[in-house]
């Protein structure tokens, strides 16, 4: 039963995204919607599997997906579908401006579902060896997506994406590498050398020197792929051109699955060396995403390059915790990751449709959107708010835990450091915010129009639709901050168990 | 969990949840479409009514002196509403009681006036309300930061709501921004206790500062008066209030300044004197300099200031740093051990704060219908109101008056408390010299506020009630509607009431104090009097009456020499010319003689433009303009402000845009990671 | 058919040397075309390598390894670039930011490092560590030289391949290659990439004219 | 029968406000006296104030038509506020008239409200010489209070208490030990800001109707008949109760500690003495020396402050 949900969660998006590629506009879509579909029922079955029964096998132990895994396949299942429903809006104001042509929405839905598909198989995926093929194809399909419109910057943003992306997840190979290595050493040659069920249990007997170097390869690696600083440089480039969907795919997902990968390799580490290695490098990789994407967001004109920076910082959060590791942190780290995902997908959209009625992503010229388009905006600011980690959010709540859980762990100065930073970037944030929000509409001789329906024959989905897209997620999020439902509580604690911060 | 497993007090879980109820059923109408009833009137009332209720739970805590709590909700293991009103939170809960039914009621009327802003943001008000009575019952560390935060998200919607255009949303903005950053240092403080005492609440966090090494509870006293201290708005912390109160709806700025501030001063009481307990000699004399320079410094400043509501904030910040003399002494004698003069510090302190929360409301009302009806809020422009508004032109005078802090009323009788804690502390034995000293250098520092402060409203009665109206708005303005008018009356009678009731007040707010510090000494005498035993021997300030022996004196005086007679009214002798109201004193000119005395600190600028008729000698127009330099803002926060956007500008040449350089970070951090880190 | 495994290691010594020089040479050159042969014929060699070992060890997956090696990244490969050099105008790499001779003298200077840095590594035994190791390091080594010093959008492929070989030596040399499926990912992802990397590159021609990356510089702060 | 204890505390009380009521016009005509003969001149009979109240008390009272209902009740309030912190200060008794209703601070309390009202209604008639007048008060107010609180201090650390019938009492039981250098420090500071306190030179000239250099008479210009009559007693009555104020902290030889006529007779000289000295120091002053630029006199009561602090130092720091 487990092997018939795996080939759906990963094969439906797959299919759906063959029979796209050459279909028509509202074809594909409609292939690209029932794809996603069928993944999220079975991810949502799988997971429920999990969360009440405990982790599963499947294919002799090629899948093995544990309540982290299960997590992260909602988290990616749940981002994917606000990007998917977010698109058609997107696709009707880049065909009225031009951007690119008709039968290329039908490239653009099949892409998306392939990354999808990538995304959703990592978790499910035991072997290291593959965890990395899958991130390698997302990167690589994604690449295609960030380039999807035809401009001079988008072109180069994919390009310097595609270069740094593939150099950089090198380096996770050679560090998977050196774990194979090592772990041969202890298994011999056999087909599960790299599973990570495995490689916990014997890591107290693999090769220290190796194990070493593999987590630094690892942590190279898979810290581009999670935007880490100095590793990060591609980030904002590529998630402030992409599609704004793709963005809100790229920044809710895409880093945390890189997160994922990068945790297994801690845990085998952690289990290899005793924490301190492992998670001091972690900690000070978190402090520098954070101290570094700070003035980024502070003197920033761009409002997507705005929102990748806070992607960064928001990462750079996440890594902290899973450094600091004990059960308070990783609580706080598990609720984080889900609602930055749900917040930051959401705020993508809407800046998306604010940038594209203003037809300027300048900060300055976006002012007085919320006189403008009163539904983005209004969701832009509460989103922001959301991101902001400003209490009824879960995302303060997170933080919160995070930092206590820091200076329980023993981590007083860092999370002090933390605290300090993380309050700087939330002023710069919502300095941004409100001048874009409040302040006179600037005149408005914008380049968008934003006048009648594509003439392509695009049709954008009904305002309602798409205020209730915006509102759905970020009310989650904000009720998420007020009450922890026990079966959302239930699957946390276990995350955490999962994540090494053992039982409350 | 039931809604409220109240601690004791069979009478209070009702009345907990009652609160609740209004609270919500208040935001909910806020939000309700424009039906034809009217839903901001709706819910500004409802919050009235849930204003009083949360007086009442007040005065049953403080009487019965049984704490009463409230649990509710978890998130993540943390609890959402953690409540534990005792004694020292329920005074304060008196002062949100009172200060927000008068700020609700007088905000139905206000809205009429279109003064108070989108109604979106009207629903931001009643959770406004709600935050500040969560916060000051907070008895763990999540829900105190829930509420905290709530509280400062609230309050700036209330602020940037007003009008949306540029200026306001840099308030709006600098505000949340500080605040954020203040309650970086609060969680990080609250994070070392938590840590030592592995769990959040702050029962368990008593213990905790015990057995903290001197160093760490140095550290977290420290970054506690950094968080409480920007929330108080104490120099020099205060920037964003004397931009952000002016620009936020009166009703609002009243409830800002007369409650929201006090937050901060409920943090540094609970965690300066019941948490952190006895500490070295240098907190009390860090809190009490603090106190000084925010008495001075916010007088002199809102004597510069001619714009009527920045003027009250500037009030606000003396007000909270005669507050922070009071808890000054009281930490400098808890730590050196003298309870009694603690006893009496501390119940200054409180009562000082349930003054202002009292005199500083009614004035901001006063000043939103003086806004509402003459339409500007600059002193230069005012003028002549008293004939045109005698009930504002009341309340603002009686205000006034107690604000400057003259016999018989509330703002003296807490100021007189305030100086017996300083000269008390100063003849102390069991203070180090230095203590002593620097208290009584503080006497100065109090006595020269007081001073300022009775110029400072003389002024500003003076230039905005009396003498002839200076502009067309202030000329033709009228009375405001009844609910404003009764709401600044009831307040400006509360003040005339605790003034002349000084004594049993005291003695109440006293027994407050004593819980904390184990010890209070203002006793109520045989004749209704404040007793006060300073160093042994009773100094005594017997309110009620003195002020009967007043008004008797002043009635027969009036009587005998003023009523029978008929005045005859003729022209102001101005040397022979016909008077107008140019030649009248303006709030400038009034404050320049002082801006002269205290040049150094204040270093005015101003610019003189004179402009000739072409080819005579006569001046055409003469243009003056002047401002002082307020020094932190200019010495602290630009040069600040400057660096880390130059720092910012600097760092963001990284992203250079070139492709092989940004390989090259990657591979050099690489390398690095693998010379350092194997 | 199995070799023993003596002459196996000459084999491998000889690809491994072979590859080094080819390595340099790569650094050295400035003209593109030249350079997508001389990183193709490197791929050949370490398939062929890895068929050596892999007869000599019998273990199946290194002698599918390295028959796709060669057929991917040493034919399709080169036709793929081939296809967008000739449509692009410039063929050499006219200003690189190191000179030909520095990049030489740093390409030597690798070689050194790596050797330097494989017998340092504490590594299990295997019968190819003798020589391939140094090798291995010395190309991902090099290919990151290159993709820091050109300009052109090819050579930085170039770069990328290379680098992609450096691993893929290290893989085979250090644990007899990675398990067959690993394996064929890697290879399918580096044949994607080189496709995506062509895509962009046609693209780049039609809407900036050239693939000079000096014109993918205005994505700043 | 009214019980002895009220009765000893009613007579004093009853003999010192008679007192102080009575001779207050007395003193400004003593001190006007003293500085015309200084000049060379015969100068007006010491009694010239009172026929000088008389007279205004029945002219007609004329109000200026830009004013409010402020200047109406403007002279009961200061004259009453005044006229209570008398009260406050033991003169004659050792215990003050009001024994248990208030100290010191709540004296200068008192001075301050008397001031609040006069500044307020100085502004109401809408002139440029209310405005001035009010404005200088005002100012040189925020110069004085400080220091005049560190001289009161320096005084109730003396005797451990604000509460001046305890002042009094200690001081006239401990005799010459009373007279410490802190509080002869504390006395020096007081009488300098006694000067600024009352209007005297070298803070302002009392006589003077020149509009650039009246402090306390520009606040008055608007004022006529029974309201300017009421405000110059008012006037009059503060030197007395400053004068007092002096004596009750500072020199307070000579007070009645017991019932018996005899000392209560000695205590009404004794206060007499103090009190005529008083007036006829000023007298000294007003004619030796000139008054100051209003700009200069931070100078003046900045050395009060100073005197005031070295007082309380010389207290704390090198206790006898």
């Amino acid at each position: 039963m487990i092997e018939a949900l795996v080939i759906v969660i990963v094969g439906a998006p797959t299919a759906a995204g063959l029979g796209a590629w050459l279909a028509d506009r509202r074809l594909a879509t409609g292939l690209a919607f029932a794809g996603l579909a069928a993944s999220i029922a079975a991810g949502v079955l799988l997971a429920g599997i999990v969360f009440t029964r405990g982790p599963v096998r499947a294919w002799d132990g090629l899948v093995v997906v544990d309540a982290l895994g299960a997590y992260l396949l909602v988290l990616v299942l749940v981002v994917a579908l606000i990007a998917l429903a977010g698109s058609p809006t997107h696709l009707a104001h880049e065909g009225r401006v031009g951007n690119f042509l008709a039968h290329d929405s039908g490239q653009y839905y099949a892409l998306l579902s392939w990354f999808v598909a990538g995304l959703a198989a990592v978790p499910l995926l035991d072997n290291l060896g593959l965890v990395w093929v899958a991130i390698e194809a997302t990167t690589i399909v994604s690449a295609l997506l960030v380039g999807f419109v035809r401009t001079p910057q988008a072109i180069e943003a994919a390009w310097k994406y595609l270069i740094l992306g593939s150099i950089g997840i090198g380096f996770a190979l050679l560090g998977t590498l050196l774990l194979y290595a090592s772990s041969i050493g202890v298994l011999g040659e056999t087909s599960d050398a790299l599973a990570w069920t495995r490689l916990t249990e014997i890591a107290p007997r693999l090769d220290p020197g190796l194990a070493r170097l593999a987590f630094l390869f690892a942590l190279a690696g898979y810290g581009t792929k999670a935007g880490l600083v100095p590793f990060h440089t591609w980030l904002p480039d590529a998630h402030s051109q992409a599609p704004s969907p793709i963005s809100a795919l790229l920044s809710g997902a895409a880093l945390a699955v890189a997160l994922y990968a990068l945790a297994r390799f801690h845990l085998v580490t952690v289990a290899a060396l005793g924490p301190a290695f492992s998670s001091t490098l972690l900690v000070v990789f978190g402090l520098l995403s954070l101290a570094v994407a700070l003035p980024f967001i502070v003197a920033q004109g761009d409002v997507k390059r705005l929102l990748a920076y806070s992607s960064i910082e928001h990462l750079g959060l996440a890594t902290l915790a899973l450094g600091f590791g004990g059960h308070l942190a990783l609580l706080g780290l598990s609720l984080h990751l889900i609602s930055h995902g749900l917040a930051k997908a959401t705020i993508f959209l809407a800046a998306g449709r604010l940038v594209a009625e203003r037809g300027s992503r300048r900060i300055g010229r976006l002012a007085g959107s919320l006189a403008r388009s009163p539904a983005d905006g209004q969701a832009f600011v509460v989103a922001a708010l959301v991101l902001a980690g400003l209490p009824p959010s879960s995302v303060f709540v997170a933080e919160i835990a995070i930092l206590f859980g820091g200076v329980q762990a023993g981590w007083g100065p860092a999370a002090a450091a933390a605290a300090v930073i993380l309050a700087l970037t939330v002023a710069g944030l919502l300095f941004h915010v409100v001048r874009m929000s409040v302040g006179p509409p600037a005149p408005s001789g914008s380049a968008g129009p934003s006048g009648p329906p594509a003439p392509l024959g695009e049709r954008r989905s009904p305002t309602a639709a798409r205020a209730l897209l915006l509102a759905v997620p970020l009310s989650i999020v904000v009720i998420a901050g007020l009450w922890t439902p026990s079966p959302l509580a239930d699957a946390l604690e276990q995350v955490t168990v999962v994540l090494g911060g053992g039982r409350g | 969990m039931s809604i409220a497993s109240a601690l004791a007090g069979a009478g209070s879980g009702p009345l907990l949840a009652a609160i609740a109820a209004l609270l919500g059923g208040s935001t909910l109408a806020a939000i309700a479409p424009r039906s034809r009833l009217n839903p901001r009137g709706l819910s500004l009332a409802l919050s009235a009514v849930a204003c009083v209720a949360i007086f009442v739970l007040g005065m049953t805590v403080v009487t019965s002196g049984t704490p009463v709590g409230a649990r509710v909700g978890t998130v993540l293991g943390f609890a959402l509403i953690d409540g534990r009103y005792d004694s020292l939170a329920g005074l304060f809960l008196i002062i949100l009681g009172a200060a927000g039914a008068a700020s609700s009621v007088f905000g139905i009327g206000y809205g009429a006036h279109g003064g108070s802003g989108t109604d979106r943001t009207a629903a931001a008000f009643p959770v406004f309300l709600a935050s500040l009575a969560l916060v000051f019952g907070a008895d763990d560390a999540f829900a105190f930061l829930f509420a905290w935060e709530l509280m400062a998200l609230s309050s700036a919607l209330l602020v940037v709501g007003s009008r949306p255009d540029r200026d306001v949303a840099r308030a709006g903005y600098l505000y949340l921004a500080l605040t954020h950053l203040a309650t970086a240092a609060l969680i990080v403080a609250f994070a070392i206790l938590a840590s030592t005492a592995g769990s959040t609440s702050f029962g368990s966090f008593g213990q905790a500062a015990a057995s903290l090494p001197p160093l760490s509870r140095d550290v977290v006293f420290v970054l506690l008066l950094l968080g409480f201290g920007t929330k108080a708005g104490a120099i020099p912390l205060h920037v964003w209030l004397p931009r952000a109160h002016p620009v936020a709806p009166s009703h609002v700025s009243a409830l800002m300044s007369g409650v929201m501030i006090k937050a901060g001063i409920y943090g540094i009481v609970r965690f300066g004197l019941d948490i952190l307990g006895a500490g070295p000699e240098w907190w009390g004399l860090l809190v009490l300099g603090i106190g000084v320079a925010s008495a001075v410094l916010g007088v002199l400043y809102a004597l510069m200031e001619h714009d009527l509501k920045r003027l009250l904030a500037f009030h606000s910040i003396e007000n909270i740093g005669i507050i922070l003399i009071g808890v000054g002494v009281a930490i400098l004698a808890v730590g050196d051990g003298a309870t009694a003069l603690a006893g009496i510090a501390l119940t200054a302190a409180l009562f000082h704060t349930l003054n202002h929360a009292l005199f500083k409301s009614v004035l901001f009302l006063a000043a939103g219908s003086i806004q509402a009806a003459a339409g500007t809020r600059d002193l230069n422009a005012l003028g002549g109101l008293a004939r045109a508004m005698p009930v504002t032109a009341l309340a603002f005078g009686i205000g006034a008056a107690a604000i400057s802090g003259l016999p018989p009323l509330n703002g003296f009788a807490s100021e007189w408390l305030t100086f017996q804690g300083l000269i008390g502390a100063g003849g102390e034995g069991a203070l180090s010299l230095i203590a002593r000293s620097a208290v009584l250098l503080a006497v100065a520092g109090l006595g020269l506020t007081a001073a300022l402060a009775v110029a400072c409203f003389v002024k500003a009665t003076g230039m905005s009630f009396l003498a002839l109206p200076r502009s067309k708005g202030a000329a033709d303005a009228g009375e405001t509607d009844r609910t404003m008018g009764a709401a600044m009356v009831s307040l400006a009678l509360a003040c005339i009431g605790v003034g002349i009731a000084a004594g049993p007040v005291s003695a109440a707010i006293g027994g407050v104090a004593e819980g904390l510090v184990g010890q209070q000494r203002t006793g109520v005498s045989e004749l209704g009097l404040v007793a006060v035993p300073v160093v042994g021997i009773n100094a005594v300030y017997s309110a009620a009456p003195l002020a009967v022996l007043l008004v008797v004196a002043a009635g027969a005086t009036w009587l005998v020499g003023v009523r029978r007679r008929k005045a005859r009214r003729s022209a102001t002798w101005t040397c022979g010319i016909v008077p107008e109201p140019a030649f009248e004193y303006t709030a400038t000119s009034y404050a320049k003689l002082i801006r002269l005395y205290f040049g150094p600190i204040l270093r005015p600028a101003r610019e003189v433009s004179i402009e000739l008729h072409p080819g005579t000698p006569f001046p055409r127009t003469v243009r003056y303009r002047g401002q002082v330099s307020h020094v932190i803002d200019e010495r602290l926060y630009r040069p600040l402000h400057r660096a880390a956007v130059g720092a910012a500008e600097l760092v963001r040449r990284l992203q250079s845009g070139s492709l092989q350089l940004y390989l090259a970070y990657a591979v050099a951090a690489l390398i690095a990671l693998l010379l350092i880190a194997r | 058919m199995t070799i023993d495994p003596g002459t196996a290691r000459e084999l491998v010594d000889a690809c491994a040397a072979a590859i080094v020089l080819l390595g340099v040479g790569l650094a050295a050159t400035r003209s593109i075309g030249r350079a997508i042969w001389l990183v193709a014929i490197q791929s050949s060699l370490t398939g062929v390598a890895a068929l050596g070992v892999g007869l000599a060890t019998g273990a199946g997956h290194l002698l599918i390894g390295g028959i796709l090696a060669i057929g991917v990244k040493g034919f399709v490969v080169p036709l793929v670039l081939g296809s967008i050099l000739r449509r692009s105008a410039l063929r050499r790499e006219r200003h690189p930011l190191l000179g030909p001779r520095v990049s030489l003298v740093a390409a030597v200077a690798i070689v050194f490092v790596a050797s330097a840095a494989a017998n340092g590594a504490v590594l299990g035994a295997s019968v190819a560590a003798s020589r391939a190791l140094p090798a291995a390091i010395a190309q991902v080594l090099t290919g990151l030289l290159i993709v820091m010093t050109r300009r052109k959008a090819l050579s930085l492929v170039v770069g990328l391949l290379v680098f992609e070989n450096g691993i893929a030596l290290t893989a085979f040399s250090l644990t007899y290659g990675m398990p067959l499926v690993v394996e064929l990912g890697v290879l399918f992802d580096v044949l994607i990439a080189v496709v995506v990397a062509w895509v962009y590159a046609r693209r780049m021609l039609d809407v900036l004219g050239t693939t000079s990356t000096d014109r993918l510089r205005s994505l700043r702060g | 029968m009214i019980d002895p204890i009220v009765l000893q505390r009613l007579v004093p009380g009853l003999v010192q406000a008679a007192l102080t009521l009575l001779v207050a016009p007395l003193l400004l005509g003593i001190t006007k006296r003293v500085k015309a003969r200084l000049q060379y001149r015969r100068g007006p009979s010491v009694f010239q104030p009172y026929h000088d109240l008389a007279k205004w008390w029945s002219k007609e009272s004329v109000e200026s038509d830009a004013s409010g209902p402020l200047t109406a009740a403007a002279p009961a309030i200061v004259l009453a506020a005044v006229f209570v912190a008398t009260l406050l200060v033991p003169m004659v008794g050792a215990r003050p008239p009001l024994d248990g209703w208030g100290d010191l601070l709540v004296v200068v309390g008192l001075m301050a409200l008397g001031r609040f009202v006069l500044a307020l209604s100085a502004l109401d008639a809408g002139s440029a010489f209310g405005g001035m007048g009010s404005s200088r008060e005002v100012a040189i107010a925020t110069l004085v209070e400080p220091a005049l609180l560190l001289a009161l201090a320096g005084a109730a650390l003396a005797a451990g208490s604000t509460d001046l019938g305890e002042i009094a009492t200690l001081g006239a039981a401990s005799g010459i030990s009373w007279y410490t250098p802190a509080l002869l420090l504390a006395a020096a500071a007081f009488a300098i800001l006694a000067v600024a306190e009352t209007g005297h030179m070298p803070v302002d000239n009392p006589d003077t109707h020149l509009e650039l250099t009246m402090i306390h008479e520009g606040m008055l210009l608007e004022a006529s008949g029974p309201r300017l009559a009421i405000f110059m007693y008012a006037a009059q009555l503060k030197l007395v109760l400053v004068a007092g104020l002096f004596a009750a902290a500072f020199l307070p030889v000579g007070v009645a500690t017991s019932l018996t006529p005899l000392a209560l007779l000695i205590a009404v000289c004794a206060a007499l003495a103090k009190l005529i000295g008083g007036a006829i120091i000023l007298g000294v002053l007003d004619a030796s020396l000139a008054k100051l630029r209003i700009l200069a006199l931070p100078g003046l009561l900045a050395i009060a402050s100073i005197v005031a602090v070295i007082g309380l130092a010389t207290r704390l720091w090198l206790p006898a």
